[in-house]
């Protein structure tokens, strides 16, 4: 389109000024609602200096947090991961009864306040239930401890991967697969060798988004954490604990690491899908 | 051997018992030998409690009310029913009162409770469903009504009634207050814990702020207290109640004065700390019958508080 | 490899894709599957890939019933219509994936899959491109490399869905004499589906005509072409005008006007004839008469459109490129070679319903239009 | 796979040879049903507790109503903003190169990944009377944070890549075609944006609205942080259930938080259905 | 509305999409711009629409230089090969679009542009069907909804981008004889794309051969086929074989073999001809000779595939079905009708190459394979 001789107005555009117009409004709003926070942040992060940006990281119960977020993010991630892969096959590749009805629950995590979504887990395995006390009988302890946060965690990020690879299965249809068996392929090989690459953009950008937000999970994590510091206080919520002690330059820092994290895996998406989408 | 307690706090306590826990753990070793780790838990009073009530393992809370902690009692068990009389003064090692932040130079010449209602005056507190300083913050308040207005029950709602509707911002912590007035500059005055008003002119801007002291003002006794049920299963009974009784010590009610809690014996403080707090006459929670009648009375579902914000309309 | 199809039916819900289609393929023969949209190809092609199962019937693989046999195990090439390339991997990828996916006590060496694909692409003419990805492939040499896929697997049987259907005419026709060239060398048996009917005609042994789940006739291209079955093969394999008419006196009479064809049938029947089969008249001897209402240049004819007889009848007829008729008004022709199909008073008037609905419905002898003005006059 | 001959009785899934369908839906469903069934039912037990007379005393209590409304309302004017918004930059990402465009478009995502707790102090302090745009805004007499539109606020930064995400793909796929047709049979460019082109990303702009919705709706880190929190005036439901649990009062946080779970189950259903009635009718999805 | 384009170019890019282009359109004409694919066919559409604008030169509606004018003010209906319908309106708010989006001034009342509508809906046959989304339309139907739409603007010139390539071979047919009539009805200037020739011979008054951008050659569908300018004309409209020869003591030669064809000329030249025009030779006289390497029925005849002369030419001529070459091993036979392009010796090895690579290239004389093991044996 970029190097169009343009004598007339062509049709199907609009015109510089429109298009100066759109710009600018796209702009200003993303300035406002996504850049200026994101400024914030980072500015707030270094006020004190590198050094005392590195210091806020280093914090032994920081490092705590940091190793907690990672490790919540490597269970729940994986296992939406496969959940997300799963569902898409079943939903995209067969035609049953229902879907809508499943596709609309597998929906409902969106939708529910992160409140509740701890809350829910509260209910469950808190003591006033049945099933935390008999489970702290045999030594098993859910909440305000790793699996319950991971739980959390997971409910709260459940539907990002299906929602990602749903339509884009759908869309591809079965053909390929199909093509695969007859050519002798088992549905294991056909999975690997034939549906993985041709999802794996989807796949990938869904479990980016999955790993983003199971790292930045806040309410939910927070109603079943316990704040243990330096145990079970994940990055959202030392960042609150440091804000709460006045600690402003370390909560962001702590934050712009999550930013970062996610700047960069986004950013790193699109440079790789770019260089590899035909 | 080695120990690990979990102190379940309210958020203002932090810079508290990071010293506390230090100076526990060195005393404790040098006594027994033993390792202690100890954990620190903070947030909102009733959140911790609440917690702690759905399994948190704490060995002992230190919460903003008694309120709190009978509730835990009440609901779990874990806590023998009489906590309040195991330890000294009610159980409550240091106490606190509620004063005024106001900024620098006074502007709205802001001095007891009165003005608080005064046009143009805002008042930053925060809500005291979610917050345990923002009922003694409420309770306070009150407390002056009724001296003021001679207990003339609907005068001292009124008052109070018009004080929150000069309340811009119920922020859910008492730590989100002082930012919300510090850091955002919104509000004339900040209704705070000493100690919280006390640290913010410390750390968050010298010579920008000024404590007003009220004619009145309530006599906050933060609580502590052996969460029974869960240190006889840990087997941490012994250090636990080691650790709280460190907090009436000498070197525990040092360290308290230093953080601005009026000690429970404030000659074992430093004079130095002590002559930072101000004379004033206090009220105690047990005028309003004490919390467990105070609690339903002001602050349950549809209690006084709900009723000053039943809409007019 | 023999294949049977016995009393085969596939319903999707309530539609009767298939309706008790029985079949029998022999080893070697090329087998087109010729029909209208929705006719049931697609489906009877899946299920003799295994793609489908049916809802009642069987269907063999030489003397073994196939049902319980799993799609890997069939060893039948499929070539989709689409192709369904395998995107992210070579030419060469896509070829050997046949063989690199079998289990490993009988996967050939990676050496020897190589060299096995090489032949195949070889011979699908596309040696050079086996490092390409298929979206670096123009239509034609996608459609080869699908062949040489399916055929990596040395299949017994190869089926086809509209092997050309997505590709260019002109390409479309070199395509063809290639894959017959191909069947021919391998002898494979082969079934592919097509609704284009030159295509069937040009490369198959055998044509199986389809219609609704049905089929309608089986065999050669000069049977089907030259002796169709039934109305509807005649009207869907190359190009048919038709009549109705009745019989009597040993003639065909059109409108009560006789048209010099001899007939020893009595009653009412459809006139099949193809529009070049027809010899002009003019000497005045009993035969058709139609008004000349448009003409078109056919390659090496001229295409004249014709209204017939009293009903107005709208018939297609060719006349030499040369002759005058183009420049007259009206043409007197009969039919040299020609079809009966008898048919009742009742159904007459559905029969040539469902004629009319079986293509798109374009103005012919409907209401207005300055075309459709003219009064045919009759000798 | 039994590729037993089927009659054309009931069955529950068409039969077809793509293996897996047992494994993967067994799966999905075991999953769902321990990850997000099972939990969210006890939710709707606990609530039933109460008993349906104390349910409905909860739930029509006016300061509940009141926080729904507030919750709701602004819910649905950020969606509002953010379809009108995320519309003009999903254009602009789409139809319009321009340096560093790849990564805006990667930014869009940015409020999926920042905590909602950072995401909502960020904003306090940019919208505050003394921040950066409060200020500003301040000078013209318009207060954000700290009032009801402070939530609004919060909820335009957490609901805007729903939007984007969702309109995105559908206004690459259209057909410029489309655009040309319009323009030969004489409609001006803005006849065609608001005649061909907007009808045709209708569905997809209210899925994205209903998604950026639902999670406004129930969104509460972000909010608290930059809203007044005023009963009647700038409480959020899900601040509501909060209080509750405050009180330790389970059932009473139950019900708040099963009223909200209904609402937005039956919203989140009826835009699915809405989606496939006109995937039928139009032949898109 | 005549048409005038006038020494019209268009890069895009680095791509010369059309090279100097000049063309008369008359008004009321029916004008097909035939061509491979990227010959530019579209892209002179498109100029004449407005949607693109040139690179260099002019296009006039009329006397009007139409450089100036937005696509808005042109009042050309345009037809797009995927139809391009509105899929959220039904097929009446499709077709009153145009009407309805009228500047209110010259907007006619709603009841009007309703009944015009139908009008329009009824003619191309589609009454009842008014309230359905094109969705729910076959691929027939949805290209009437087009044209209707097109039309219901009262366009002056009516442009059609291969009105039918995406249908069925069935449907095409039928919509084509209904294009004509329509255009017949209107009177419209019409202009449509197609790379189908039979189409663009069959419908159109004259035919546009486009290639790489240029006119290969205007003329009306009689002339392009039997008076082809240019070898690229003959092989692309009609079927055609070619033989490489040479000229000169009167006569054609192949391969030091006369034909038995005279020509006057002198030097290397291509010879063309049409596998149906040919005339079998039994009497011995100069001729050509193939080895026939195969043989399949196309409707009314025979088509053979032979080998010719001593470097294997391909050649595919027709024989009657009946006749016993079907049976042989050779033929003998001479065009009846044929064209001679020159060449001389430089050009003549690029030429065949180019000839090649405008098709897909199929096994024809290269190395291996059983069936190019014939040695074609000369008379
Ligand atoms: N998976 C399916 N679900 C429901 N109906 C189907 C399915 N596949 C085919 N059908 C129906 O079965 C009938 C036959 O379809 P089939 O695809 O076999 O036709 P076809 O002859 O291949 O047509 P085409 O030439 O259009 O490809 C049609 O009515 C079709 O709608
Ligand atoms: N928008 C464009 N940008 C770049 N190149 C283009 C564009 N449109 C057409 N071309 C190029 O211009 C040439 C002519 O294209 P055009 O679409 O006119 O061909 P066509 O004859 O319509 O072919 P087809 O039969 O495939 O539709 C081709 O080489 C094509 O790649
Ligand atoms: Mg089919
Ligand atoms: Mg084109
Ligand atoms: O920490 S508070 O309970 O006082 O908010």
């Amino acid at each position: 389109m970029a190097d169009q001789t343009i004598s007339i107005q062509s049709a199907t555009a609009e015109t510089p000024l429109v298009r100066l117009v759109l710009m600018a409004i796209a702009f200003l709003f993303l300035a406002l609602f996504l850049f200026l926070p994101l400024v914030v942040v980072v500015s707030e992060a270094f006020r004190n200096g590198v050094g005392a940006w590195f210091q806020a990281i280093l914090d032994p119960d920081a490092l705590a947090s940091i190793r907690l977020t990672l490790l919540v993010a490597a269970i729940s991630v994986p296992l939406n991961m496969v959940f997300g892969v799963a569902a898409a096959w079943a939903i995209a590749k067969f035609e049953f009864r229902g879907k809508a009805f499943l596709i609309t629950l597998i929906d409902l995590p969106f939708s529910v306040s992160p409140v509740i979504s701890g809350l829910v887990y509260v209910l469950l395995f808190g003591s006033g239930s049945v099933l935390g006390p008999w489970l702290k009988g045999w030594g098993i302890e859910i909440l305000f401890a790793v699996p319950g946060i991971t739980l959390a965690t997971i409910f709260v990020t459940f539907p990002f991967v299906a929602r990602e690879l749903i339509p884009l299965m759908q869309d591809q249809g079965s053909a390929d697969e199909e093509a695969a068996l007859s050519l002798g392929a088992s549905g294991w090989q056909t999975f690997l060798h034939v549906t993985l690459p041709n999802i794996r953009w989807g796949l990938l950008y869904g479990v980016l988004l999955c790993n983003a937000r199971a790292m930045g999970e806040f309410g939910a994590v927070s109603v079943v954490s316990g704040h243990i510091r330096g145990l079970t206080d994940t990055m959202p919520l030392h960042i609150e604990i440091l804000y709460n002690e006045y600690n402003f330059a370390a909560a962001f820092a702590v934050a712009s690491l999550l930013v970062g994290l996610a700047l960069v895996t986004l950013v790193l998406k699109t440079a790789i899908e770019r260089r590899y989408a035909d | 051997a080695d120990f690990t307690l979990l102190n379940v706090s309210y958020d203002p306590t932090r810079e508290l018992y990071k010293e506390y826990n230090q100076l526990f753990i060195d005393s404790w070793n040098a006594k027994t030998g033993d390792k202690v780790t100890i954990r620190m838990s903070h947030g909102g009073s009733g959140k911790q409690a609440r917690s702690v009530i759905d399994g948190l393992e704490a060995d002992v809370v230190t919460l903003a009310l008694e309120a709190d902690i009978n509730a835990i009692a009440e609901k779990t068990g874990k806590i023998s029913a009489a906590w309040r009389e195991r330890l000294p003064n009610n159980s409550a090692p240091y106490t606190s009162t509620i004063v005024f932040l106001v900024r620098k130079g006074n502007p709205k010449g802001i001095s007891d409770w009165a003005d608080l209602v005064r046009d143009g005056v805002e008042v930053i507190t925060p809500n005291p469903k979610t917050s345990g300083g923002a009922r003694w913050n409420f309770l306070a308040a009150w407390a002056w009504a009724q001296k003021a207005y001679k207990g003339d029950e609907p005068s001292v709602r009124q008052y109070v009634s018009d004080l929150f509707r000069h309340v811009p911002i119920l922020d859910t912590g008492a730590r989100g207050a002082t930012t919300t007035f510090v850091r955002r500059a919104i509000g004339d005055v900040l209704l705070a814990w000493e100690n919280e008003a006390f640290l913010a002119l410390d750390e968050l801007g010298e010579g920008a702020f000024e404590i007003v002291v009220p004619s009145v003002s309530i006599k906050a006794e933060p609580p502590v207290a052996l969460v029974d049920g869960n240190v006889e299963h840990k087997g941490t009974t012994e250090i636990a109640t080691a650790y709280l009784e460190g907090l009436y010590s000498e070197d525990g009610q040092r360290l308290a004065a230093r953080h601005y809690y009026r000690p429970y014996q404030p000659e074992l403080a430093d004079p130095q700390d002590m002559t930072r707090f101000p004379d004033l006459k206090l009220v105690t929670v047990d005028d309003f019958g004490g919390w467990k009648k105070a609690q339903p009375t002001f602050f349950a579902d549809g209690g006084i508080f709900d009723q000053i914000y039943k809409p007019e309309r | 490899m023999d294949l049977g199809i016995q009393n085969v039916s596939k319903a999707f819900g309530a539609t009767a894709a298939l309706r008790d289609i029985s079949l029998a393929i022999h080893a070697g023969e090329l087998i087109a599957l010729l029909g209208p949209s929705g006719s049931g190809k697609t489906t009877l092609l899946r299920l003799i890939a295994g793609l489908e199962s049916p809802t009642a019937g069987q269907v063999f693989f030489g003397d073994e019933e196939a049902s319980g046999k799993p799609i890997q195990q069939r060893q039948v090439g499929f070539v989709f219509q689409h192709y369904a390339l395998f995107r992210h991997m070579t030419v060469l990828e896509n070829v050997s994936f046949g063989l690199s996916v079998r289990p490993r006590e009988s996967r050939p060496p990676k050496r020897e899959i190589e060299m096995r694909a090489m032949d195949l692409i070889n011979m699908v003419q596309l040696t050079g491109l086996e490092r390409r990805y298929p979206a670096q492939l123009s239509g034609g040499q996608r459609q080869r490399v699908a062949l040489a896929r399916a055929m990596a697997i040395e299949p017994k049987v190869l089926l086809l869905d509209e092997p050309f259907g997505a590709l260019d005419a002109q390409v479309r026709k070199d395509l063809r004499h290639w894959l017959r060239e191909i069947h021919d060398r391998t002898g494979h048996t082969t079934v592919f589906v097509t609704h284009d009917q030159e295509e069937a005609l040009e490369l198959a042994d055998r044509v199986v005509v389809m219609n609704e789940g049905q089929i309608e006739q089986v065999g050669s291209p000069d049977e089907v072409y030259d002796h169709p079955a039934a109305p509807f093969v005649h009207r869907f394999i190359g190009e048919a005008s038709e009549l109705p008419v009745h019989l009597g006196q040993g003639q065909i009479w059109l409108g009560g006007q006789p048209t010099g064809l001899a007939s020893d049938q009595i009653g009412l029947a459809l006139l099949f004839f193809r529009p070049h089969q027809i010899e002009l008249v003019d000497d005045g001897s009993p035969c058709l008469v139609g008004k000349i209402i448009a003409s078109r240049r056919m390659a090496g004819t001229r295409r004249l459109d014709l209204l017939v007889g009293s009903g107005g009848h709208h018939v297609e007829v060719d006349v030499p490129i040369d002759h005058p008729a183009g420049q007259q008004d009206m043409l007197t022709f009969r039919p040299k070679v020609w079809t009966l199909f008898p048919e009742n008073e009742d159904e007459a008037g559905v029969r040539r319903k469902e004629a009319r609905e079986a293509r798109v419905v374009y103005p012919r002898n409907r209401s207005a239009g300055p075309l459709r003005q003219y009064e045919p006059s009759c000798s | 796979m039994t590729a037993t001959v089927q009659s054309s009785r009931w069955h529950f899934r068409e039969p077809g040879v793509i293996p897996g369908f047992r494994l993967t839906f067994g799966f999905a469903v075991c999953y769902l049903s321990l990850v997000i069934l099972i939990p969210l039912s006890g939710l709707v037990w606990h609530s039933s507790n109460l008993g349906w007379d104390a349910f409905w005393a909860l739930a029509s209590d006016p300061r509940t109503i009141a926080a729904l409304k507030i919750s709701f309302g602004s819910a649905v004017l950020a969606a509002l903003i953010n379809t009108v918004f995320g519309l003009v930059v999903a254009w602009v990402l789409v139809r319009y190169r321009f340096p560093g465009r790849r990564i805006v478009d990667a930014v869009v995502d940015l409020p999926f990944a920042l905590p909602t707790a950072v995401a909502g102090i960020a904003l306090a302090t940019l919208y505050a009377p003394n921040g950066m745009i409060g200020a500003w805004l301040a000078d013209f007499g318009f207060k954000v944070a700290f009032t009801p539109a402070g939530i609004v606020v919060a909820l335009v930064f957490i609901g805007l890549p729903f939007i984007v995400r969702t309109v995105q793909p559908v206004l690459e796929e259209v057909d410029r075609e489309i655009e040309e047709a319009a323009a030969t049979l004489g409609a001006s460019r803005l006849d065609i944006v608001r005649r061909v082109l907007l009808p045709g990303l209708l569905p997809a702009i209210l899925t994205g609205f209903a998604m950026a919705m639902a999670r406004g709706i129930g969104e509460y880190g972000s909010v608290i942080f930059i809203a007044g929190n005023i009963p009647y005036v700038s409480e959020i439901a899900p601040l509501l259930i909060v209080i509750r649990l405050e009180e330790f009062n389970y059932a009473a946080a139950t019900a708040v938080g099963v009223v909200m779970l209904s609402i937005s189950f039956l919203m989140l259903l009826i835009i699915n259905l809405i989606q496939a009635w006109s995937r039928g009718r139009f032949g898109h999805g």
